[in-house]
């Protein structure tokens, strides 16, 4: 459902900077199902890639192959994401905040003794302050919502409204965080995460427990549509097509 | 000063001093395996290991005790999870510590631009608001002259060495490599020394579509190595090896089993399957 | 959003205004002469033009008093001489004063990718010690946050339009050019508008040595305009005609000849030979 | 004789940035006698252009055609002109000065009301500020010999000795000016040209009176060996294979 949710809320046509995992899966299930011309950009130089297939890595031969262009690594920071040219970012997230800031560096108050060492920063911080739009896709638990993140890998709304814009961060950052049991969206007032929406059998109750602040749930909180059989078989496809290791 | 065409054993021997900077470039694609293993044969050591996304082969380096320091800004197993001895550097100290500066990628991909430019630093959108440049050294801020904005300077990656891949080399040593190149081609112009290795020599280079082509003149040492960049992939030659890339997680995932693995790497020849 | 396919008419109406910052690039290769003579036909004036080698199109876009102001680097003829229109302009304003902004070839480049990276500025080495710096206002110092060292900085040269010709387009938009490409890549995404002129559409773009690939999404209008870099090449469709270059020495070096010679292209619908 | 001499400056091997007109002809005389292995760059973005004929202009479509590699024109003046990596420029003048700063862009004291407008700088300011080290060829007449350059477009010596370092200029200079009556060089102590050669049936005198400052003949001023039968056979076939208009 998560993937499903996911792949909605990208609108065809868009540019979409993609990582891989959830990220990918969910932006290539778009593909196939409402938004076929999606513009798929992946950060290790293919523009536009159509993979008829999953990749299983950021740097798959199939995104190369099937690419309206391949560019270097510099050109695609540079040209492609840092002017603001790609509509939507996709990310994920070790931790996430009630600011929307993420954390995917260290889980541990102390950078130089981390309980735990995470992959670190990769395009994320870039695609968090440029793409014109972010969306996050985590696992909704109490060890990922929480009040705080260990550490501002990429920024949401930082500490509040106006952040962004002090800081001069040029897109809007994240709109949308849509875990496994719904979707959550900034409050246009005070950037605050707030669940707009629960995905069927799930109830607000069940957010408001995996999340680590007082979770405020939006007056008319919606309930996801179920997934149609057209994205359940499109998923379905996509997941058999992963090349046998 | 042409390209030299050498066995790897003797590049790596030639080119890599205890100390060195080094990078081994190729993102996801064309990962110099086979040479990152020479180094770990060769025992060097207090090398500051450079990669934006130090995957098995840096895992390796670290936990054969090769590396003082990294710089990188993604480290993880793609496609399968975490690096098991680089968290054991960093959370452990084992083998031994292992000093570390992160960037994102965007940021490592500049400062090696601002190298291959001659330039001592590059200038981006980046880093504002997030918590690396209280860890890290090498970013600052710098002031638009015209606008007055703020944006963010990166210093420029000086390397000794850069190691990458690439599918061919004529006997001239003019390199060629196609697909996605990331920043090979940046890594080695930031280089005072590189090493290519070639999946094959040929005797022409035919023009092909998304090639990058590095002329003999700016790479040191060429060295012929089919499979060299397995268990990742060569465009055209052979796929990634996705099933290694799990296996490495069980190898890595314990010190001891690790350890054989290494010591059956500097025995052998080959690195071990 | 994506490109449409309109006659060059309708492209140059839509997309170029009085008084817009307009580049044509294409580095001796691929110069988009007939959509500069489209402008010249639709009497567009009060243009700031930026181009890194003014040669013969500008030499008629500002004697047929389109510019208000050039951008350049390098102004001439190509392997035969002088510019006589831009001459004429600077030493008499003739036909109204031209103000220029003169650069060198890496800094108008640079300018070009400051602006295509979204950056306000960019670095390099270079104007020190020159005579530029204190006649043309778009040049400063820098100083490296980590080094002291002192360089130059020049700001990005955010363009209304950018108009480039490429060999193909096909029926999305999608913009492929091949050969030497020049900044061409850089003056589309520096750009708010753009308008690539192209030998052919063709049903699919087969992908090609050297080539670069141009997205529909970063381009606003195609138009097909067989040979239309003539007198300039393009790279497997024509040779560039010498002879013509040399013909518009003596055209464009009389007052009277280049009146009658713009007066003729006004008329037409293709430029006079 | 001039041509013949410029060849006969670049050593095989070198790595030499050339603009079109006598330096190509020069540069690819030189790769058709002692220097095959000589690797030409264009700023056009042809690395290693080997051009079986004579190209006509800067961007002529046989140098992409030729190239090791082509780049775009931004790369070749960031990634290989600037870090210093190709060993020898050769550039032409409007007017040389006595330190050898050259002018291409305006002649007469006032820049914004010029006596005549030149082409202006192109690629020499960086030619002549990064390149290992830097060759001039331009005919000699007091025209072009001043003391001082009208407006320095690419900086040789600056005032005299230190100025390069102090401006940050890491190329070494012009090292060798070459026109149609001789060969001139920079003293090593005080940077200023002097006339180290003469052409076969040219004498000092002429060097001198075709110079608009007091010149300098070295002590031990040489003679330049007449073009061999093999350089002017090159020249010839050069000078025929220039694509008939």
């Amino acid at each position: 459902m998560m993937t499903v949710a996911a792949a909605r809320a990208l609108p065809d046509g868009a540019a979409c900077f993609v990582g891989i995992g959830l990220p990918s899966k969910a932006a290539n299930l778009a593909r196939r199902t409402h938004a076929p011309d999606l513009v798929l950009i992946y950060e290790a130089g293919a523009i536009g890639a159509k993979p008829g297939r999953l990749p299983m890595s950021i740097g798959d031969g199939v995104l190369a192959e099937t690419a309206d262009s391949v560019v270097s690594v510099p050109e695609v920071f540079n040209y492609w994401l840092q002017p603001g040219r790609i509509a939507i970012g996709f990310l994920g997230a070790a931790q996430i905040d009630r600011f929307a800031n993420i954390n995917t560096t260290v889980i541990g108050p102390d950078y130089d003794h981390p309980k735990v060492r995470l992959p670190g920063a990769g395009g994320a911080p870039e695609i968090a302050a440029s793409c014109g739009e972010v969306v996050v896709i985590v696992r909704q638990t109490t060890r990922s919502f929480v009040e705080k993140v260990d550490f501002v890998t990429s920024v949401g709304y930082g500490s509040g409204p106006g952040d962004r814009e002090r800081l001069g961060l040029r897109g809007r950052g994240p709109v949308r965080v849509i875990t496994d049991l719904g979707v959550l969206e900034p409050d246009p007032e005070t950037c605050e995460l707030t669940l707009t929406a629960v995905h069927p059998g799930v109830d607000a109750e069940q957010a408001r427990a995996e999340t680590g602040w007082e979770l405020t749930v939006a007056g008319e909180l919606r309930t996801s549509p179920e997934p149609t059989t057209e994205e359940l078989e499109a998923l379905r496809e996509l997941e058999a097509s992963v090349l046998p290791a | 000063m042409r390209t030299r065409i050498v066995p790897l054993r003797t590049a790596i021997a030639e080119l890599v001093h205890d100390g060195d900077t080094v990078a081994l470039e190729g993102f996801t694609h064309l990962i110099p395996m086979a040479a990152g293993h020479e180094v770990m044969r060769q025992g060097r050591r207090d090398l500051t290991l450079v990669r934006m996304t130090p995957d098995i082969v840096y895992d390796q380096l670290i936990g054969a005790g090769c590396a003082r320091k990294l710089v990188f800004s993604w480290g993880g197993n793609p496609g399968v999870g975490s690096l098991h001895r680089f968290r054991d550097a960093i959370q452990n100290a084992w083998p031994e510590p292992l000093e570390i500066e992160e960037h994102s990628h965007a940021g490592l991909a500049n400062r090696y631009v601002a190298a291959a430019s001659g330039l001592p630093f590059a200038v981006m959108r980046g880093y504002r608001g997030t918590d690396l440049p209280e860890h890290t050294a090498t970013i600052a801020p710098i002031t638009c002259p015209f606008t007055g904005e703020q944006l963010t300077a990166v210093p420029a990656l000086e390397l000794d060495v850069a190691i990458v891949h690439a599918q061919r080399a004529d006997r001239e040593g003019n390199v060629q490599m196609w697909g996605l190149t990331g920043v090979q081609k940046e890594a080695v112009l930031a280089a005072k020394r590189s090493l290519v290795t070639v999946e094959e020599i040929v005797d022409e280079l035919e023009p092909r579509p998304n090639a990058v082509v590095l002329p003999n003149w700016v790479v040191t040492l060429v060295a012929e190595v089919p499979n060299g960049a397995h268990p990742s992939y060569a465009h055209d030659y052979y796929e990634r090896d996705n099933a290694y890339y799990r296996e490495w997680d069980a190898i890595s995932n314990d010190r001891n089993v690790f350890s054989a693995w290494l010591a059956e790497l500097r025995e052998g020849a080959r690195a071990p399957a």
